[in-house]
């Protein structure tokens, strides 16, 4: 299976195949042979080369999936090398076009600080969730143009729901 | 003495569960209250006896005072545990309890009075000598006072708006001439301000650590102290790690900082269990700066190297028993680390990140102690403080402690929620910290500056695109219907879409 | 000195997860082998790297040695850990890891051979002055010359048949009268069973405890004794549950002891860790038995009262580092006890129950230490030793350490199997037990009576047949249909079914 | 639902109800309220009045069901009183006619002590099971005829394999 890894910022041409129950992995044209395991549901014993991996995988989206790794997690991304390629010359790797801002947990909106047609940047503060006795500012994960706002100040939030549209 | 048959704990999470396990030793039966949100908690599987007391929000369930008594009434209990927070320092629960009939497991109303309120303290505390803060009793009208005091109790100063807040009109001064100049600043910022320009000075203390005494009073007078925890890693106030004891903190120095303590505790009457803060800076003078009157969250670090039971120290006082000979004179055997686990995204500012912990195995072994509020399967709410577990160590020295804590937070799985994990890997790998070279302030600058950002936060291991890619492999063969029954991890991916549609839970 | 960068760990279970805690906390490499039925073990999940050594018997897998050093050897470890049981006390597997520059974390294959043959180690130990039962050095051709040896060793006395066993032709005797008596009638005893007559004396030791002393011994000269372990509840021969100290030990027998197990293993060039057993009468004389030459299961204990790492001292014993002050003059802090968690049913006369842990959650909280090799989900496989887990407390005194145990059994859950649970509830409620009045045979005894019968074996208490009639009605109620959904408990009766199915465990 | 509880060699009359929620359970004519949870698979926290109890209760047969508590099990038969009444009537009750012993884990059979026709009493070694390195009696749970042996010596079984039948 051919696919394109985009993660941390960079993207790699990544080979999956099973061989007898035993996965071959290549990344970068490195290959590594993988034994695993499911200890129920999410998490995954990984043996790579001699090396005791423990992971938890959850999907997180289309071919999107979130690592749990010692105490860390990671988010890796999953294309086929056709999709990336098409994406790469609209130069849009890495950005799927519109981006939604969600509320990664429930909770009130206290403040909104941008509205539709602002300019922003990645890490700015957009808006102000309250949680657990805490303010917390979501911030755009990416640079671009508000185009949508899905929430007002006062308003109560599910974790998942959407807060703001970057586009 | 009066010996309890049951008691009824009025708190939630770790620390409940901590009181249950007191109690069953001293084969007590243990009766807690739980919220809707609490009622699959792990307080309530272990408790004997579980009431609701009303819905998620504490001021509707867990902060209800009157409900707690008359449940404790209704139920035959003997004394409320507060735990710590909630109601644990309200003056008036303490005084309900008594006037109910129900022992208050903590001081009296009065002490907690006493000590609850910041000028009566600090009053009572100048007057029982128990040093605080010095600072000038009022405003000074011109530059000459203002030296004049400067020098009874010497340089650095602060200059501070009577009316001021917010670091307005503020001013630090190290000599006369600094003085001169942040006075006539400090007081045109404070009217600009506040508008009202009068200024007082206080003792500037540089790079404070927060040492705090562990000190127990029982109802016949004896008041003793059990040492001091180093609590100065805070964030945004929010302790984060606590040990015991403090590498700066000498016997001699233990020994004075105790008997401030105990003279603090006098002073109020003080009974039960109860902590002096203070702040210590780099010459070794400390000052007072409040008085918890309960159990501390980091408790278990002074048990951990007195090998004594606070918990059940507590309930024996409170059934009117004398504090024995083991707590006299206790030195401190080895050295403990606490870390406060909480349910919070370092890498999204320490953003709460409640949920379902799909999968939980807390560290074992030698030198490990887990004081925890969950298992595998436990609802994190967004009602309640974020800390879901607490990890201990213990170690013949701090080095050994440290090792240890590394080793643990390595074993550690916690999955489905976000952790504070991270920040304790970046602590272990920072100089500083391992050589116990910190303030009150530390914590909060080093993240302010980056430098303690979780290693690596951007660059992504290659196992994380190893194991997605296998994962996404066997979702794509699975749909295609091309993996055949028992290969691969079926249980991984159906399990997530179950999970999703029902309430129970990944583990033990 | 060399500093080891990785370490093979030839064994499994719990052991190898402790000490891959010990190689975490020194910061060097642990590598595991696993059999196939431990490929999902918490050990190989513990473990920084891990391969497959074989099929899941033992003798085709963690008892090859020569893959074992193979594999030592490919993937450059600088020494193996053959821990307890399997290759630990084979001196041709200490002797094979010599010879291929390996080094192996244990004695020397000469002082393993040496402890390892009971009549050369006899002989070794007297040669030493080491205390050991004494006996007749040959048969006694009449009831003369065993008179006189009687008076030489002091009744009681046991006649034992030469070519004897299994009780066959064995007289107690506690006079000359009755040895006379014995002699006469053991002798024909032993013709008829044995078709030899010939009989030796030997040192009757009346109700035995078993007490076993801790030794350490570096290479260059230095051994220590680290004080007692009380060993004596054994269900045939098998240790149940061990203490450190011994409420029959004084400083003074404990300060014997540690000279005579020292003594023991300078006689035979000893180093690292190992144990000296000994009988102990009524009376305070002790005998050597024999000696392990290995690190033993109940450790923990010993751990526990003085705060020394025994799995971090064999690395360094290995390593060639000399063994420091802190191993001089140990004495006890506090009480500790071990119970060994097996997977066995003792309402079944302790039949192993194999089969897969659906629900694991251990005790934690102030004293109480577990060294697991399970967690939610493993499957207890028939191939290996059923102890799955070990439960260690700690408490200032015996009393404190037995509330803490009755705390932990408590709050331990354990589902998907029958444990020795019962059993340990049973000793608690025990008088003797709480008294530390026992001897070897006490448990055999008291188990043999029934008196150790778990409490209420047959009768049912309320609470389970309200479960079982809720379970039911659910059960009923689903399959008419009738049940909407999110009611009742669809997650545990379907969640049933599925794990039948799938490999996938119940929890971490 | 009307239902007969044999148990621990004693049976008592039990009613289970269900009013929005709660659990009503009336055990030889004692009413309980119970709340109860589902931990996820197997186990269930249950409130009865005040009391908090943990139990795991795993389905043993058709209306026999194990149920774990402080660290003990217990089994407990539920039948319709009618099936009951039934079968006192023909002095069957708690037996069931013929039992069938099982062996209760994997293993090698290394002796079989009873032939069919042999009357066996509570608690007599029938059959020696080897496993874990220990030998095992299979003792009888209740006495009768022995009708049939599913196992000779030297065989390897697999726990829940019939080893006799006792009639």
């Amino acid at each position: 299976m051919q696919l394109v890894s985009r993660a941390g910022g960079k993207s790699e041409r990544v080979t999956v195949d099973r061989q007898h129950g035993i996965y071959v992995v290549e990344i970068g044209g490195v290959r590594h042979e993988v034994d695993t395991r499911a200890l129920g549901p999410w998490v995954m014993s990984l043996l790579v080369g001699g090396e005791s991996h423990e992971v938890a995988v959850v999907r997180a989206g289309e071919g999107v999936y979130s690592v749990d790794w010692r105490g860390r997690s990671f988010e890796v991304e999953l294309v086929d090398p056709l999709t990336h390629l098409a994406e790469i010359s609209r130069g849009a790797a890495g950005k799927q076009g519109k981006k939604i801002v969600k509320a990664y947990m429930p909770g009130r909106v206290v403040d909104v600080r941008v509205k539709t047609g602002d300019r922003v940047e990645v890490g700015q503060a957009m808006v102000v969730l309250e949680a657990m006795k805490m303010q917390n500012e979501i911030q755009a994960e990416r640079s671009g143009i508000v185009s949508r706002l899905f929430v007002s100040a006062g308003e109560a939030v599910e974790g998942g729901d959407p807060l703001v549209e970057i586009d | 003495m009066i010996p309890f048959r049951k008691v009824l704990i009025a708190n939630r999470g770790e620390i409940a569960v901590r009181i249950l396990r007191a109690l069953r030793e001293k084969n007590i039966r243990g009766a807690v209250v739980y919220s809707d949100a609490d009622r699959e908690s792990l307080a309530v599987l272990a408790a004997d006896e579980a009431y609701r007391i009303g819905p998620a929000p504490s001021r509707e369930s867990y902060l209800k005072a009157e409900e707690l008594v008359d449940l404790a009434v209704r139920i035959g209990a003997d004394a409320i545990h507060p735990g710590y927070g909630f109601l644990s320092e309200r003056a008036e629960f303490s005084r309900l309890c008594r006037d109910r009939g129900v022992v208050f497991i903590g001081p009296s109303p009065e002490a907690i009075g006493a000590m609850g309120g910041k000028v009566e303290a600090r009053n009572r505390m100048i007057a029982a000598g128990v040093p605080v803060v010095p600072g000038s009793p009022g405003a000074l009208p011109d530059v000459e006072s203002a030296r004049t005091f400067a020098a009874t109790i010497g340089y650095p100063v602060i200059i501070k708006a009577s009316s001021g807040g917010g670091g307005k009109g503020m001013r630090v001064a190290r000599n006369d001439a600094e003085l001169a100049e942040g006075y006539r600043l400090a007081r045109a910022e404070a009217g600009a301000s506040f508008g009202d320009d009068a200024v007082f000075l206080e003792k500037y203390v540089e790079r404070p650590r927060h040492i705090e005494i562990q000190i127990l009073g029982d109802h016949h007078g004896k008041v003793v102290s059990l040492g001091e925890r180093e609590c100065s890693l805070q964030r945004r106030h929010q302790k984060v790690v606590e040990e015991a004891p403090s590498t700066v903190v000498t016997p001699e120095l233990r020994r004075r900082m105790g008997e401030a303590a105990v003279a603090a505790a006098k002073a109020v009457g003080y009974t039960n269990a109860g902590t002096c803060e203070f702040l210590l800076d780099a010459t070794g003078n400390f000052y007072f700066l409040e008085m918890n009157t309960r159990l501390q969250v980091e408790h278990p670090v002074t048990e951990m190297v007195t090998g004594l039971d606070l918990v059940i120290a507590q309930l024996e006082i409170a059934q009117g028993q004398p504090l024995g000979p083991e707590f006299d004179d206790v030195v401190p055997n080895g050295h403990a680390i606490e870390v406060r686990l909480y349910a919070e995204d370092p890498f999204r500012r320490f953003a709460p990140s409640p949920g379902k912990i799909q999968r939980l195995r807390l560290p074992q072994g030698p030198g490990v102690r887990n004081d925890s509020g969950v298992f595998g399967g436990s609802e994190i709410s967004i009602h309640y403080d974020p800390m879901i577990s607490k990890l201990i160590v213990w170690g013949r020295d701090r080095a050994e402690s440290l090792r240890r804590l590394g080793r643990a937070i390595e074993e550690l799985r916690i999955v489905g929620i976000r952790t504070n994990v991270p920040l304790f890997q970046a602590l272990l790998a920072n100089a500083d910290f391992l050589a116990a070279q910190f303030d009150i302030h530390w914590l909060d600058r080093k993240l302010e500056s980056g430098e303690l950002a979780p290693q690596g936060g951007d660059e992504i291991p290659e196992i994380a695109v190893i194991a997605a890619a296998i994962a996404h492999y066997e979702r794509s063969q699975r749909q295609a219907g091309e993996l055949p029954q028992g290969e691969g991890h079926p249980s991984g991916w159906r399990a997530l879409a179950r999970r999703d549609a029902r309430r129970g839970g990944g583990g033990c």
